[in-house]
């Protein structure tokens, strides 16, 4: 018997079968890595310093205790403010710029939902949630980053730990899928 | 949620009164713009895939000159015992506790089919393509429905997206559903108020009153399916 | 089989008491080293023709299976004939029939050999060989017709973040399930008689095959122990396989039974399925033992007419079976059952598609009643062959009677359909006949088609003994 | 070989990964994870926010149901009627809930065009600035050389037309659209005339009316006003426990409403008028009356065969009729469509009269509001100018006559006589096409007007239009450019703009007891906007209603024809309207309710008839009438008289966009040019011939015709 | 490593008899039952040759497979309603027994199958007692006799098989066959 080497030793076979790995892993990699970063941002909005000033959530996301979405504010809102206060930083001279043009500022979505759930946020603050309990303490954060791992079973571990005598309605595919 | 559990869960129905009922498909076209409901083409229809959550049953009874069509708007039956509910795999169909209809879960559906050959009402479409809406044509799609893609089945929800809303309404004024206040879009249009639309766990709601009417049945009743669409027999030449 | 022939030699023509002994297998023992070579060659000999039907057959699954596949699913079913009210089509037909077609090899090889019947021996691993083709062909479909393949893995029971499982009370779980263990156990019956016949491989090649066989033998030797332990499992896998196998066609069976489809929701399915299954299966069987005997090289040495004979009998008892059940569920249907289900039935017989229920019956009823009755007609392979074939498209025009046709006429009249397969299935189903036939053929040449062992401890056991001036067949039991 | 890779290859094939990955998912909803968009760039789907509500009024008939536009993020969602709206209470057709299909069709005119006639290296896209000195040239032309013809326009745009009109000595604008004409909206007002002394179209009391005949009238379908009607036919089958209206339909062709009708009497066509008097003559008789000199002379055996129908079952329904409290004949459709239409129209109302049916519940009241409509002869007239070269300038609106009026008419021909037509067209349609220019309006549901209401509202309504969103396109209110052109061309009407000019027009309406009132026009004007309209809060119906004594008439009865070569030919319009709703693609996907058949045109034969001639389901065939031939695919439709074939109006179109185009074909060309004595079209005489081409073409319908006809 | 040294007799396949035989004298130069294996090309019971019964734990593996499998259907069936209850029609949600007697039966045949197959495959590749060796023209139908004994029974060894037709080979390597 000729001693031949077999073909998965073959050095061709291995090194595609390794680019191979290295592709598809690194799509894996790749992919949850820009899911998990937080996006980039036109402005860079610090939101610790605003949390830090005292200003409500609500103050701009004024949706959050009315419909589904919170909202973002327009740049009336931003305006509003900033033309008294704290005129100087480049991150505002692009929030003039956005102004000046009358343009809205094309803000990133961080938190997304699926196409087919249903999520509303009035609800959800009506029952008196903080927005921390999902968007994590925006006093730590400059942009908005997503928090990990929400997933339907974290929705649904929240709805059995606060309500659980509510349990039927919310765990009911109709409450959020439709 | 402010919500406080009722204690009985509420229980929709439908009454298809077929005496009102003048087949004008005004119904057909509302479920479809108001669900999302893709237009097909007239190939597609022409092969029988044709979309309608909701569409009416035309037969003929009598021969030249006594003939006349018998109207039967069918939608899904959201029956008590739906036969296609266990037969999913993946719990794509299911009976939902809170609201007492079936629903169907898009994201949960592989398109087995399996549902829609168990329907004895062929009530449940099949997507058997993406819907092909034109820009801007899809600034009309109604967001709070998810438009399907291809693959997945769908069907007559009462339109759910309504009752969450209205239910989330009544709870942040802090109070019960009024009856009528949540109507499918179907039972909105319907221009000779055939379709009536309510709580058949309230026994003074209008929905109940008229499930109770004599000339009442079910269809395909002797299947134990236990549909909550009940329908008011035509009127016949004597009325009733 | 003996006492079988001799029963029926009593009762036939007398050319069959004259019958040389010779002329069965058992009878007519050869060296073990030379069944060896035989088989050897077979395995080894590629002719000109075996490649251009291997690359044909491999264009066919490539093309006619992967490529409609994936332009299937690139475009979504519309591509299919598939409409209201008919969501299931020639996929599930294909499906049914390959499952039914697997039926055979466990038929053939477990039922066969807990009952001790001799004849099996040289085609039980074709027979074998045709269940695991035919499942994975046929396992294929439940993919296929998904509208959404690429979340199949929502049928799997794995746990998830949702906690969400598989619903089991759905038949396509318990499909998915019966599928799974069938093809795995049938698997594992084929490979374990195997494992010797590897060995033997194994010291007749070098290079690549070599390696293989050695790492697929298991390190075989022969000894006592690894006897021992083979027959064991062989034992508990022809036992165990069996209620695995009627379970199978029972729950696909209960794909329709349990639903509340006129014609469909029936008790007496699950019997008529298996039966149904094993009579095209064994069918199919000697439409493959046929192709083998006539393409492999020294085939003609193990299966003789008195295999295709047996199986003829076989075939023609199933084919009895199954007129029985189906008259029954027809009957039952006709006599008390509601309005659609006579409905239906009526438009089986009388409706524009009223070809394919007169082609189920011609083919699964009157074609084996009047052929196979004639022992001359059972031992001429040709003829088997056709015959044969013939049943298995009545047994997939039954499939496709019961499924489109019935679907097609459910209790609303306002919305009948009919149902044309469309190029792209015709395409897949092709495509996977092609699969079959080219792992097949593949497989012919990669492992001993014909189990040499069996086939030898049969030539041992059997001999010709003495008794008064006659000479009689007669079987020892080695074990 | 691990090892050799460094960190910064590492990271460099990750990203290659990471960019294969959103490539390979780019195609499906995952990219959204992993390529996030700004939130500006987003899909609809992820911006759920509130809904806005809008109350306006439908423009896809003349009816004028209210309606309720539910509008998230600037788009309009889903369309219903307004609940308090007196016309629809809440309800709306199909034709008014696919109104937003029209909005977003992607085949509107997206700005001013310089058509050049079809002539299309000439055509171009040209701006507003361009084109309003174009217009105001126009308007400059001798006053008597300017035509207006607007088709189902609203009627703030009709007033502001007609006032400029008046003040400059212009010729009044025509209002003219086909499916007036197949209402016999002229007709029925020029019978009420005669014979209540009013010209107002009545109003039917159907909820209330106990035993209806309908000759002609297909009121669920198309006929004036579905909505209301249809909401009446409810109300007639079940609103009141203890008694069920009964419905009797006399027409040829069975249509939704005679489908729906308790019986359908299947009466040729052309005998409707005879009909009628002969059950003068037995209600009479029943109720012990003297018979009305018209029916003296008439002998209703004779009429029964004559409409080939049995003679007892005559008697019976005028027995029917005599003994029941409210009994109501309505005359419409078809059956006042022909030579002797406005006669039978009155013989029809007169057996109301017979009754002591007027202006009680159950009866038949006169409407208050004036009725702007146009007769179609009246339009015969401007084709006559057209052809002799005395228009100059035609002005075109919500009107498509090329496609809508009887191709006999050479209106296509005319049209190329006139030097300057411009059209107002929001979609490309056929007129369009053959137009200097096309300056397109708003769609409905970005404009602003008011409409009144036709005939089936009880009390006086002005719905209000109101936009409920911001226009899409390069696009400009018709009465904008006209207000702006006329100031241009110096005969100035006193408004700035639209808005100024409806607020003018409402203001009298602040004083005159509507259910809202305000000091001033602005609040009353969000008022009006709010509920969408002014309307008052009691029924308000004339029922001062006196009859003239019947006319006698000398009906000359059906034509008489061949059998098996010649049929009568019903050309019925469908929910397609006038043919403008055949770009929208759920209208033309809506089963037809009768066949349900969808997108296409098709012939309807009895069995019968069609197992005579050999003709199957599918068979294409060519319809041949003396004005014209067209070709379509049969249906077998079991409701029809053996004698006659019908044909459903509004397909066919040549333009209007990828749903309607190429599609079906357009009975126009089956029509006659003949008008009767009020001037509506008499397209219920036309005889048609039928002949099989060879060719097979399946219709799309949604029923099993094995299941429902037993046919394979 | 042994004193002993591993002998193999190689018997032609009709020599059967002899092959039986040479084990008797085997057994009677004092070599016991466990320094002889028999390794043949097709099965022979204990009987035919006179050899201890051999013994396998395959089914009792397969056994505990099935019991795996019954419990995993149990979890199955009445585990998962729990993490997530869902109502299909009018089915008990957490204890749907028609349904679970399907589930349970497959999953029961599924676990003893492959079981009996682990086992088969464990028990392969574990080390066997006895005299290893293995001449490819068993798989020829040979059967072959494996024993050690002393190298100073040799000679008695080459005579007693001598006499029965069987060729001896004498120092025989285990051959690595697998892996």
């Amino acid at each position: 018997m000729k001693h031949k080497k077999p073909w998965w030793k073959q050095p061709g076979i291995q090194i595609g079968a390794v680019l191979v790995a290295f592709i598809v892993i690194g799509g894996i990699i790749g992919g949850i890595f820009l899911t998990q970063t937080p996006p980039e941002q036109p402005i860079a909005f610090p939101h610790n310093r605003h949390v830090g000033i005292g200003a409500s959530c609500l103050y701009c996301h004024a949706g959050a205790t009315l419909g589904p979405s919170a909202g973002l504010p327009g740049i009336e809102k931003c305006w509003g403010c900033h033309q008294q206060v704290q005129k100087q930083s480049p991150e505002l001279t692009k929030l003039a710029g956005y102004v000046e043009r009358n343009e809205p500022i094309p803000w990133v979505p961080v938190a997304i939902q699926p196409e087919f759930v249903r999520f509303k946020h009035s609800p959800h603050v009506n029952a008196g949630l903080q927005c921390s309990a999902c968007h994590g303490d925006l006093a730590k954060m400059t942009v908005a980053e997503a928090q990990k791992g929400q997933n339907m079973g974290w929705c649904l571990q929240c709805h059995k730990s606060s309500a659980p005598e509510q349990w039927t309605k919310l765990s009911d595919c109709a409450t959020c899928h439709y | 949620m402010a919500e406080v559990s009722k204690g009985i869960a509420e229980k929709w129905g439908l009454v298809v009164d077929q005496d009102r009922c003048t087949g004008c498909n005004a119904c057909v076209v509302a479920c479809s713009m108001e669900n999302n409901v893709p237009f097909t083409g007239e190939d597609n229809v022409a092969f029988g895939r044709g979309t309608y959550w909701i569409y009416n049953k035309r037969m003929w009874e009598g021969t030249y000159p006594e003939v006349a069509p018998a109207f039967q708007p069918v939608m899904c039956q959201q029956c008590g015992s739906a036969p296609c509910e266990p037969v999913c795999p993946t719990f794509a169909a299911v009976h939902s506790e809170e609201e007492q209809i079936n629903l169907q879960i898009y994201n949960r559906c592989i398109g087995t089919r399996y549902c829609a050959n168990n329907c004895p009402y062929h009530a449940r479409q099949f997507n058997f393509e993406d819907p092909n809406i034109p820009e801007p044509m899809n600034s009309y799609l109604n967001p709070d429905v998810t438009v399907r893609r291809r693959g997945v089945m769908e069907k007559c929800t009462f339109c759910v997206q309504r009752i969450v809303a209205g239910r989330q309404t009544a709870s942040a004024e802090d109070r019960p559903l009024r009856d009528g206040e949540v109507t499918p879009a179907c039972v909105a249009a319907c221009p000779s108020d055939a379709l009536v639309f309510g709580d058949l766990s309230d026994p003074n709601s209008r929905v109940s009153q008229m499930a109770q009417n004599e000339r009442q049945y079910k269809l395909m009743d002797e299947l134990g399916t236990r549909p909550k669409v009940t329908y008011l027999k035509g009127g016949g030449r004597n009325g009733g | 089989m003996a006492a079988e022939t001799k029963l029926f030699g009593k009762l036939k023509t007398s050319e069959q008491e004259h019958e040389d002994p010779k002329e069965q297998l058992m009878f007519d023992p050869r060296p073990r080293e030379e069944l060896n070579r035989m088989v050897m060659e077979m395995m080894t000999t590629t002719t000109r023709k075996f490649w251009l039907w291997a690359i044909g057959l491999g264009a066919g699954v490539v093309v006619l299976l992967f490529g409609a596949w994936g332009y299937m699913i690139s475009t979504g079913m519309w591509v299919t004939g598939l409409r209201r009210p008919i969501y299931w089509g020639v996929f599930i037909v294909t499906f049914v029939f390959w499952i039914g077609i697997s039926h055979a090899g466990t038929f053939v090889s477990a039922i066969l050999r807990v009952f001790k019947s001799e004849f099996r021996r040289p085609f039980t691993r074709a027979a074998e060989l045709m269940t695991t083709f035919g499942l994975a062909a046929g396992a294929l479909y439940p993919l296929i017709h998904l509208g959404r393949v690429w979340v199949f893995y929502f049928m799997v029971p794995y746990p998830n973040a949702r906690w969400l499982w598989p619903n089991f009370r759905s038949p396509l779980v318990w499909d998915l399930l019966a599928i799974t263990t069938y093809l795995l156990s049938s698997t594992i019956y084929l490979y374990l008689p195997l494992v010797p016949d590897l060995a033997m491989a194994r010291d007749r090649t070098t290079g690549i095959r070599h390696t293989a066989y050695k790492i697929l033998a298991l390190g075989w030797r022969g000894t006592e122990a690894e006897w021992f332990r083979l027959k064991k499992a062989i034992q508990i896998f022809a036992f165990a396989i069996i209620p695995v196998m009627f379970s199978v066609h029972t729950i696909v069976s209960w794909d329709f039974a349990v639903s509340q489809v006129a014609g469909w929701h029936s008790t007496i399915f699950g019997p008529y399925f298996i039966i149904g299954a094993i009579l095209s299966g064994v069918s199919a069987v000697v439409t493959i033992l046929y192709v083998l005997r006539s393409s492999l090289k020294h085939m003609d040495y193990f299966l003789r007419p008195e295999h295709f004979d047996a199986l003829g009998k076989l075939i023609l008892v199933f084919s009895m079976s199954w007129a029985y059940f189906f008259f029954n569920d027809y009957l039952l249907g006709w006599y008390g059952g509601e309005a659609a289900v006579r409905q239906i039935l009526t438009v089986h017989a009388t409706g524009p598609a009223a070809w394919v229920w007169y082609t189920m019956l011609i083919c699964n009823i009157v074609i084996p009643w009047l052929t196979l009755w004639n022992r001359k007609i059972r031992r001429t392979p040709w003829l088997m062959f056709i015959i044969t074939l013939l049943i298995n498209v009545g047994m997939y025009m039954e499939r496709y009677t019961i499924i489109p046709l019935t679907l097609g006429h459910q209790r609303t009249p306002f919305d009948w359909g009919v149902y044309t397969p469309q190029p792209i299935e015709i395409s897949i189903v092709l495509g996977t006949f092609c699969l079959f036939t080219f792992l097949y053929l593949i497989m012919s040449r990669l492992i001993p088609l014909v189990p040499v062992w069996e086939v030898q401890e049969g030539q041992v056991a059997h001999s010709l003994r003495k008794v008064g001036k006659a000479e009689v067949p007669s079987v020892t039991e080695l074990d | 070989m691990s090892d050799k890779i460094t960190r910064r290859n590492f990271l460099k094939i990750a990203g290659a990964g990471a960019a294969i990955s959103a490539v390979l998912t780019g195609c499906g909803p995952m990219s959204r994870y992993i390529v996030r968009r700004p939130y500006t760039e987003m899909p609809e789907y992820n911006q759920t926010g509130l809904n806005t509500y809008y109350a306006s009024t439908c423009r896809e008939c003349a009816a004028g149901c209210g309606i309720i536009v539910r509008t998230k993020e600037g788009r309009a969602i889903t369309i219903e009627g307004n609940p308090q709206h007196p016309l629809n209470r809440g309800r709306l057709c199909a034709r008014g809930i696919t109104a937003q299909q029209g909005l977003y069709n992607p085949d509107r005119v997206f700005g001013p065009i310089f058509q050049a006639r079809g002539d299309t290296s000439r055509q171009a896209r040209t701006t507003w600035d361009e084109v309003i000195p174009v217009v105001s040239d126009a308007l400059k032309s001798p006053a008597s050389q300017i035509a207006f013809l607007l088709g189902t326009a609203p009627d703030h745009l009709f007033d502001l037309v007609a006032e400029w009109a008046r003040s400059n000595g212009a010729p009044a604008p025509l209002r003219y659209s086909a499916l007036a004409s197949f209402e016999g909206r002229s007709t029925l007002q020029e019978a009420a005339n005669r014979t209540f002394g009013k010209p107002a179209l009545p109003f039917f009391d159907l909820a209330n009316a106990e035993v209806v005949f309908s000759f002609g009238a297909n009121f669920l379908e198309t006929w004036l006003s579905p909505v209301s009607y249809s909401s009446a036919y409810g109300d007639m089958r079940q609103a009141r426990p203890t008694r069920r209206g009964y419905l009797v339909a006399f027409e040829a062709r069975q249509s939704l409403t005679a489908g729906n009708a308790d019986e359908w009497i299947p009466i040729k066509p052309g005998s409707e008028g005879l009909v009628a008097l002969a059950l003068a003559r037995l209600i009479a008789e029943a109720r012990g009356d003297d018979v009305p000199a018209a029916a003296r002379s008439i002998d209703p055996a004779t009429v029964a065969e004559t409409a080939g129908i049995e003679p007892a079952k005559l008697t019976e329904l005028a027995r029917l009729f005599a003994a029941s409290e409210h009994s109501l004949a309505i005359p419409g459709g078809g059956a006042i469509c022909q030579h002797e239409g406005l006669a039978t129209a009155q013989a029809i109302l007169q057996l109301n009269v017979q009754v002591n049916n007027l202006g009680v519940p159950g009866g038949v009241y006169l409407t208050n509001t004036e009725q702007p409509t146009t007769s179609l002869a009246e339009v015969y007239n401007l084709v006559q100018k057209m052809n002799n070269s005395q228009v100059k300038v035609l002005f075109i609106h919500s009107a498509n006559p090329v496609f809508e009026l009887p191709k006999v008419l050479g209106f296509e021909e005319a049209l190329a006589k006139v030097p300057l037509v411009i059209s107002f067209a929001t979609f490309p349609d056929e007129t369009a096409m053959l137009s200097d220019y096309v300056l397109p309006d708003h769609s409905p549901l970005e404009s602003f007007g008011y409409q009144r209401m036709l005939a089936a509202a009880d009390r006086p309504v002005y719905s209000s239009i109101q936009p409920v969103v911001a226009p899409l396109y390069d696009t400009r209110s018709t009465a904008d450019v006209l207000l702006a052109a006329a100031a241009a061309a110096g005969s100035p009407l006193p408004y700035t703009d639209e808005v100024d000019f409806i607020q003018q027009m409402i203001v009298p309406l602040i004083s005159a007891g509507g259910f809202y009132t305000a000091p001033e026009i602005q609040t009353f004007w969000s008022r009006w906007l709010q509920y969408g309209g002014w309307w008052v809060t009691e029924q308000g119906l004339d029922t001062d209603i006196s009859a003239a004594p019947s006319r006698s008439a000398a009906f000359s009865g059906p034509i008489a024809l061949e059998e098996d070569k010649q049929f009568h030919l019903v050309v019925f319009p469908t929910q397609l309207g006038d043919g403008a709703g055949a770009n929208r693609p759920w209208l033309q996907e809506m089963p037809d309710p009768m066949t349900t058949l969808t997108w296409n045109t098709w012939v309807e034969i009895n069995p019968e008839t069609a197992d005579r001639l050999g003709i199957h389901d599918d068979d294409v065939v060519r319809v041949t009438t003396p004005y014209g031939a067209l070709e379509a695919s049969v249906y077998r439709y079991p409701a029809i008289r053996p004698d006659t074939i019908a044909i459903p109006f509004g397909q066919g179109h040549t333009a209007l966009g990828r749903w309607a185009e190429g599609r079906g074909a357009n009975p126009a060309a089956l029509l006659p040019a003949a008008v009767n004595e009020s001037g509506d079209l008499a397209y219920n005489d036309v005889v048609a011939s039928i002949a099989l081409t060879g060719k097979r073409r399946p219709l799309a319908r949604v029923e099993s015709r094995e299941g429902v006809y037993g046919e394979h | 490593m042994y004193t002993k040294v591993v002998h193999m007799a190689l018997f032609k396949e009709e020599q059967l008899d002899h092959a039986a035989e040479s084990i008797t004298r085997l057994r009677s130069l004092g070599i016991s039952d466990k320094d002889i294996s028999v390794i043949s090309g097709i099965p022979f019971s204990e009987k035919i040759l006179d050899r201890p019964m051999n013994w396998t734990n395959v089914g009792r593996i397969g056994l505990a497979g099935a019991i795996l499998g019954f419990i995993t259907a149990l979890l199955l069936n009445f585990g998962t309603p729990f993490l997530y209850p869902l109502r299909v029609a009018d089915m008990p949600i957490f204890f749907p027994i028609p349904t679970s007697i399907v589930v349970a039966f497959e999953l029961i045949m599924l676990g003893l199958l492959i079981s009996t197959f682990i086992g088969v495959f464990v028990e392969t590749i574990s080390p066997s007692y006895g005299p290893q060796g293995y001449h490819p023209k068993v798989s020829d139908g040979h059967i072959a006799i494996l024993f050690s004994g002393p190298m100073d029974l040799d000679q008695q060894f080459h005579s007693t098989f001598a006499e029965l037709g069987a060729t001896l080979e004498h120092d025989v390597e285990e051959e690595k066959l697998w892996l």
